[in-house]
């Protein structure tokens, strides 16, 4: 295990300090426990948008607190969702009066915490809505199982309902505008090399030179099913096709397209993955609106990438196209 | 002999040291079905327990559970943050004020703190999860502690660590239904619960303080 | 070698399609000779901006085409300078009568071929003027050796020579600020881990386990020298320390601090770099006013980082906060 | 017998051929001191050749070589582009509008296509470059030739191609003062330098085309 890191123990702290340091004009950052405000929080009236996670998939959700997105955001351990005793300060220091939002993504470790978190906060007197993400096509959706992942559709959410927080919407419309995109966005991911968990100081899964794991999450948590490695354009249709078939996608609809990087795939090579998924939504008589490619939600150094596609209405694709100022998205600002 | 503030101490003294030592294998355990932190997250979770109980030495068994479910729910995060504060809290609860546990109590103690898990998890028994060592380990514990509830101590914790430990290996052909592990689907199927093992671990360490 | 591509020798041209599919909203992406324009070039009486170079360095150069900064990029095979026949029409398309400038890092290809494409584009009529980046103090300054690279400092000297052009500077004025940006710019690097070109199909070098290269450029050429693996810390003060003693930075100078990803180093690792590079420079009297984190001139999936200080003066902070609408960088539009 | 325009193409077709057959092993030199690209960039810029000599066939020598100029200047990038295509420009131009070159005006169009490079590049002998497969290269031809300039040409191309082959070898223990090498310092001595041997692959072609 390589990494640029001090003691493993340490890694989120540091780089959580370090965020603090490069960005003290957007964000001002607690530690111990730790979570990441907006500068001008609580802003006089808004609802409060609060989102947490495991680390290890920067730059989600600290890169995402500013103007017209995340008002605080929660980092817990590496893969680990974060505690009550984070959530509760952040919960709290965001809260005008206007209630505040929990964008929570569907993990049991992060359901409960934020579950606790969010009664003590209602014990305080602030008012608090979840919207829960679960946009992982690979997970079988079932009443009897943890149900499906929360992935790149998060961030979408998270901006959408940014933007809706700061026009002025009610807390119940933000948690609203928030399960739309969440109803309206379905993602699938690959894997072509594992991640080491800092910690752990060995591969997540091994995969051997020839092989991919399809229906990865961002935890390096094994996948769906192992296959032999193929090009881009085939790797994207497996990628799409559920996606597209769960979503219900038709021709005439209106999609944004983000194609996100696991954190040790190239930039260029998003781009040809992009290009293959273009090319058959356009087939299918879709149009792709709006387009994201990067690195946005992360499984540490894993090569891999993973395809969201979020069917748009007039009104997301607005508040989408809203002004954003947050240390890794940025716009109209 | 009952259980007293001593023993509590020393369970999770012994628990502290037992995340320790097993830290890598619960790592090991938690990485083909999980995110390999389960280790990572209960060893940092009993070493901040430990921290705590040198800072404000609790005065009864009920008191040092409390403190330990505050811990672990502030410090381990994940799904087993949660689920073991909430185990710790509830078995306090059920221990009250009491000086000295008898092996009634100490059951009832142990069956809240199941319920606890089984409330906010929502797993059923087969769902390969830590409820898989828990249901069992409640189980032979009320056994042992006979129908007046007044078996001895020692062989109640004995009974209940026995049982988690089979609990846990009881995992390894199940396919999971909750947790990480459910992702995996049929891949699930071969590999043990790093929660049984833990929650196995925790109950022989109470077992062990109580000799 | 795993990589998400289809055929190794459509890599560029795949890449650059897929790029301009997605932000056809702020390029026009040309094919066979590849290169990138700006939407609304040329602008009228403004001095056009053109960079390029190899491939596999992305979001460079194509990433940063667009308002406040590049007018066109020239993207050649992977680590391969682009050619005067790719170069010539880029120059051509933006310029607006008041002139090019030729942005180019020091390597033998890139100069070679911009100075041909130069010269071509001269003989048409157009004004060029060059400004050579060299800012890597792993390599050796001298007369009789092919000089300095250009790495990190490049991102700097397109993003300020991008707003004086913007502003409206004459050819000579955004030469000059290019320079001057050059003068005061030092970077260096570490590899923890070496990347695969994708047309060689095996790493560009071999590290052991715990081995690690400082001094590396862009390439997937080695560095300077090989070391045993350290923390976070003690790398990232072999990095600095050469840089500020280079530079000459002094008590009450105040640089921007950017912190760059090769490519496949997770964002949260830079944060621990920069954590302690900030720290080392609070510790002279050096006051970071601005700093930059992330993945901005890449190489492929390598591991490791750059470290780059520029020494700034009002007038290039002014140029920096300017507007910028780019794929890759974007602020105050 | 001179050299006309056949020997012209099968001279391009050899080193054609040449740098597909050696493709690997110039990337694999490109490795160690530079970026593992020579091979591709010449394998490519040489199969451009092919395609325009097919679009459009040349009429002369000169004509010949001068296209190869201009499609390696446009298809290869990097260094090796502009001085190759440097060096055939420079190398068509001294052959004039001849059909047939005699083996004088082959030593003055090899001597142009060297000085094309170094004029280009600024190496000098010994700073572990092409340059020091063409110096020794244009030195033999010329010795070859004799005086008069009236020798072989077959036996001039021999000698420039078994120099520059041994002028390739004598690179191995230089420090590289020019090119992406130099950034090595003393870490580029004992490799072989790639343009040197992709330069003594073109003129063994050359000598080949004149069996
Ligand atoms: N719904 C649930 N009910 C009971 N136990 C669960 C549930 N979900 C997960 N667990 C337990 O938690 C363990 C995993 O804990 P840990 O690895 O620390 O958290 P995470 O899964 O969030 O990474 C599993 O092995 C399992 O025993
Ligand atoms: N200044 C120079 N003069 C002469 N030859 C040079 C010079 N710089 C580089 N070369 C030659 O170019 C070769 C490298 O070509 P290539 O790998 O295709 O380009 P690049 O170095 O841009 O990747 C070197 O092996 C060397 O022979
Ligand atoms: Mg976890
Ligand atoms: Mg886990
Ligand atoms: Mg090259
Ligand atoms: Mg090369």
């Amino acid at each position: 295990m390589k990494k640029l890191i001090n003691d493993p123990r340490a890694v989120v702290d540091e780089s959580v300090e370090g965020f603090g340091l490069a960005h003290a004009d957007l964000v001002t950052v607690f530690a111990d426990p730790n979570y990441i405000v907006r500068k001008d929080a609580p802003v006089a009236g808004k609802v409060g948008l609060v989102s947490g996670g495991g680390s290890g998939h920067e730059p989600l959700h600290g890169g995402y607190v500013g103007v017209g997105m995340l008002d605080a955001a929660v980092p817990g351990a590496v893969f680990t969702s974060p505690t009550p005793d984070q959530i509760l300060p952040a919960t709290l220091a965001v809260n005008s009066g206007a209630g505040v939002v929990h964008i929570v993504k569907n993990y049991t470790g992060d359901v409960l915490n934020f579950e606790t978190a969010a009664e003590l906060a209602q014990a305080e007197g602030v008012e608090v809505r979840t919207v829960l993400v679960n946009d992982d096509v690979a997970v079988q959706d079932s009443l009897y199982t943890a149900g499906r992942r929360g992935v790149g559709g998060t961030v979408l959410v998270e901006k959408i309902a940014g933007a809706a927080a700061e026009r002025g919407d009610s807390l119940d419309a933000v948690a609203a505008i928030g399960d739309r995109v969440n109803q309206n966005v379905r993602s699938m991911g690959v894997a072509l090399t594992a991640c080491t968990v800092p910690h752990a100081g060995v591969p997540s899964f091994e995969l051997e030179e020839n092989e991919i794991e399809i229906g990865i999450g961002i935890h390096g948590e094994p996948g769906r099913h192992r296959i032999p490695m193929e090009n881009a354009d085939g790797i994207t249709d497996r990628l799409l096709d559920p996606v597209v078939s769960d979503l219900g996608v038709a021709s005439g609809d209106q999609v944004l397209l983000f194609v996100n990087g696991m954190g040790g795939t190239p930039l260029s090579e998003l781009y040809i993955v992009y290009r293959r998924a273009a090319q058959v939504l356009a087939g299918k008589g879709v149009t792709v609106a709006r387009s994201l490619v990067g690195n946005y939600i992360t499984s540490l150094e894993m090569q891999g990438c993973s395809i969201t596609v979020l069917r748009l209405d007039e009104e997301m694709t607005e508040l989408w196209d809203a002004p954003v100022h947050t240390p890794a998205l940025r716009w109209g600002v | 002999m009952g259980l007293d503030v001593n023993w509590a101490v020393r369970w999770l003294t012994r628990s502290a040291q037992a995340m320790a030592d097993h830290r890598v294998e619960l790592i090991d355990l938690d990485r083909p079905i999980g995110d390999s932190d389960h280790g990572e997250n209960m060893d940092r979770g009993f070493r901040a327990v430990m921290d705590k109980l040198a800072e404000s030495p609790p005065e009864t068994p009920a008191a040092a559970l409390k403190l330990t479910a505050m811990t672990l729910m502030s410090k381990v995060g994940g799904a087993a943050g949660p689920l073991y504060g909430t185990a710790f809290l509830r078995a306090s609860t059920a221990l009250g004020d009491l000086a000295d546990v008898d092996a009634a109590t100490l059951v009832a103690a142990l069956r809240a703190a199941r319920d606890g898990i089984v409330a906010r998890g929502k797993a059923e028994t087969g769902d390969k999860t830590m409820v898989d060592a828990w249901t069992p380990a409640v189980e032979a514990a009320a056994a042992a502690a006979g129908d007046g509830g007044d078996g001895d101590v020692h062989t109640v914790l004995l009974a209940a660590a026995e049982a988690a430990e089979a609990g846990a290996v009881s995992t390894d052909p199940m396919l999971a239904r909750k947790g990480r592990a459910s992702y995996l689907g049929e891949r699930s199927i071969g590999h043990r619960d790093p929660g049984a093992v833990s929650s196995a671990l925790i109950l022989r360490a109470a077992a062990g303080a109580a000799e």
